[in-house]
């Protein structure tokens, strides 16, 4: 029987890094970010990564940990303001970054997984994001051509999946993390708790098992970045 | 006297509509929230992946898996949803929100509004607001009528880089609500702040707008 | 407050239909069909309806019900083989009918749902399906452009709904609806089971509330097309 | 002396692996299901909405929203997840199914097919056959090696319009199993039934096939 549980990130990660690959990282800010493959992929010693997460992680947290190491090259992202380090790196020309409109980011990364090469959107059209793109008419409005994204490895972090790879997510740490396990040609999950087949009911599974290569069970520390309280009344 | 920032977003609640599905940015635009009118339903959207965003939690009850687009903490209410990114801007794209309220840099009086970049400074990025200008039915900005030296931010032409082209539909500032009805239209005054006057909005106005 | 609900297919579908219109309905074979709305559709009186279903019901049920009357113009499908007063039109030229492939039409559908008025495909390259479409290159691949599809109204069938629209579906029923709710201007579901909101776990909804305009609590036939079952030992 | 259908699926499971998806056909592929091997973990998408399917339901057990491509009532496994058919076609087009084990009305030389239309005939229409062909990993198709007027179905070239161009790695048919390594390779005859010799298959294959 195939087995897709491995005992830790590093073992999960075993085999996969090489130099100069592409990684797709799931989390919107520090929420349902793969905290223990992240760790892990530094831990590698992997070289020249181009990360594709909306996000670049904190300084020292999240995708924090591989800049303050260099270990990545190039971040395709939608927002990255949190980040002093990748702030600092970028103005010195050490890091390279592709912008993308959150949207155009997650739809690429699905288009990327469906075998879908390009789409048209009007997301960024008359912007500097148009520059250099296809565009086309549709109905009298223009529209830009993007293209699928994909990656060598994809790191997610679910809630519960079971040891075929059915996952399911949590509240708003579901963001990139579906599409991504689809765009990998090896994904490996991390998640909080690893069920047996069957323990997931069919009908609620958010990513089907054939997106997920590889799975590990892993305790995350799941940071707050704006705690946000109201007074009881 | 202009409005403070509760009054230009209590001035933008006015804008709701029973049913609307809305987005709300950072900022001005977050304190919308507490101006919708009791008994109307009004779904509030965050775009990193929820329907029915509820208020913050009571401290202790915080829930590092619930966050808005905002990255504060946030609860649900019972019509809530969650959904991953793709399906979100699925949304946003496919004209499947009523009404977005975002801030401003500088608004154009053809529609255009830049509200991302400063060339010169680091840039942090366009997030999900080149998708909502450009996907959702209407646009609402929300800004100070000038900027910090005085000048104007409703403007003949953008000179920051676009975030999206002739996608606004109404301007709220401190000095008064400017409205178009539809993308080759003029924007026009609809309400001054109190004792704001046309003159002292033509002052600080370089955008051609019609006052009637 | 904004009600969604109606008391029946008759009711949620009042003010809707005009002539010409395009119906998406969704459903494979006769599973997930909203039964229902199609009866009431008939019963509308609408006529030359665009209908886009992956099929075409069966005599007498399901889409069926409107190929009798001739209600429909054109089908826009991926398989109809299982209606023959559908083949009698089609063969004496009363219907227009447009093949799709089924992942076509159902990435069609989600991408006119979802604000994307065309991507490429590499599915029906080389083939009839190719002709008279733009195609482009993609690393050294040829894959043909597809537009997205959008509907004057979208008829589905879910499992549960609430009151704010969310759904749910069951097992295989679910197929096209998810998709269709988002591509209609107007989206009317039916439901086996109406709820509160807060009956369904929002980690757990297929269909948010916001794709769907109406909704009616309804009891289906649901009938059976291939009754196929094994024998005990 | 021939393959039966039978015979011919179970050499077709042979070219399972463990671990594999699995679309597969309505007829001889069908049966494909029946010869998994013991112990082998082979997880059969049903391109209607479900990985995990399992076998058909006792009688009076059935459900009607549970069923597969071919609208036969089915039932899980513990392994099973239902999807949308937009999620369904994205396993298929973007290549996460491993093997598609299908029927063919014809086969050429260079890995076209066709099944799914004659000219003149009424038309069902492709289903999901277009996209199988064109996005599954490997694609093997199983057929009556003639027609039922003993005309070759293996061509030099499809006379029928095509369901996908240049996809088929492996041919399986009543006679024998013919593959090629790559898309721009021969099929080379890999093996015969018993009895079937050479020359048999040469009178009745009109595709350029590498005898050894």
């Amino acid at each position: 029987m195939g087995n897709k549980v491995y005992k830790d990130a590093r073992a999960a990660l075993a085999g996969i890094p090489f130099d100069g690959m592409t990684v797709m990282s799931g989390g919107f800010g520090l929420c349902g970010i793969p905290e223990n493959l992240i760790a892990a992929l530094r831990d590698s010693g992997v070289q020249n990564i181009t990360a594709i997460s909306n996000n670049a992680g904190v300084d020292g947290f999240g995708l924090g940990l591989l800049l303050e190491t260099k270990q990545i090259k190039k971040m395709c992202s939608s927002y990255v303001g949190e980040n002093k380090e990748f702030e600092r790196q970028y103005l010195a020309g050490e890091l390279e970054l592709e912008f993308n409109p959150q949207g155009t980011l997650a739809e690429r990364i699905r288009a990327g997984g469906a075998g879908i090469p390009g789409f048209y959107t009007k997301t960024g059209v008359g912007t500097v994001i148009a520059e250099g793109k296809p565009s086309q008419d549709f109905n009298g409005e223009t529209y830009i051509m993007e293209t699928g994204l994909n990656a060598d490895l994809s790191i997610v972090k679910a809630w519960k999946g079971d040891t075929e790879g059915n996952l399911i997510f949590n509240a708003t740490a579901k963001n990139f993390n579906p599409m991504m396990a689809m765009a990998g040609k090896v994904t490996v999950a991390e998640v909080d708790e690893l069920v047996q087949p069957g323990d997931l009911d069919p009908n609620f599974i958010h990513t089907p098992g054939i997106f997920v290569q590889r799975i590990i069970e892993a305790r995350c520390e799941k940071r707050i970045e704006q705690l946000t309280t109201r007074e009881r009344t | 006297m202009a409005w403070t920032r509760d009054q230009m977003a209590a001035r933008a609640a006015q804008e709701l509509e029973d049913g609307f599905y809305v987005n709300l940015g950072i900022g001005i635009p977050t304190l919308v929230a507490n101006h919708i009118p009791a008994g109307m339903d009004v779904t509030l959207q965050s775009e990193n992946g929820m329907l029915g965003m509820g208020p913050f939690p009571y401290a202790g009850e915080e829930d590092a898996d619930l966050i808005n687009a905002g990255k504060q903490t946030i609860t649900t209410l019972p019509k809530s949803s969650f959904f991953d990114s793709a399906t979100s801007f699925a949304m946003i794209r496919g004209g499947h929100i009523d009404l977005s309220i975002l801030g401003a840099m500088e608004v154009a009086e053809n529609g255009d509004i830049a509200n991302w970049m400063i060339p010169g400074k680091m840039v942090k990025g366009m997030g999900g607001a080149m998708d909502l200008v450009a996907g959702v039915k209407r646009c609402i900005a929300v800004f100070d009528h000038t900027n910090k030296r005085g000048e104007p931010k409703f403007l003949k032409a953008c000179t920051l880089p676009l975030t999206g082209q002739n996608c606004i539909d109404m301007v709220i500032t401190d000095l008064g609500v400017f409205a178009r009805e539809g993308a080759q239209r003029r924007f026009r005054v609809q309400e001054l702040a109190p004792g704001v006057t046309v003159d002292d909005v033509k002052s600080k106005t370089e955008a051609d707008v019609v006052y009637d």
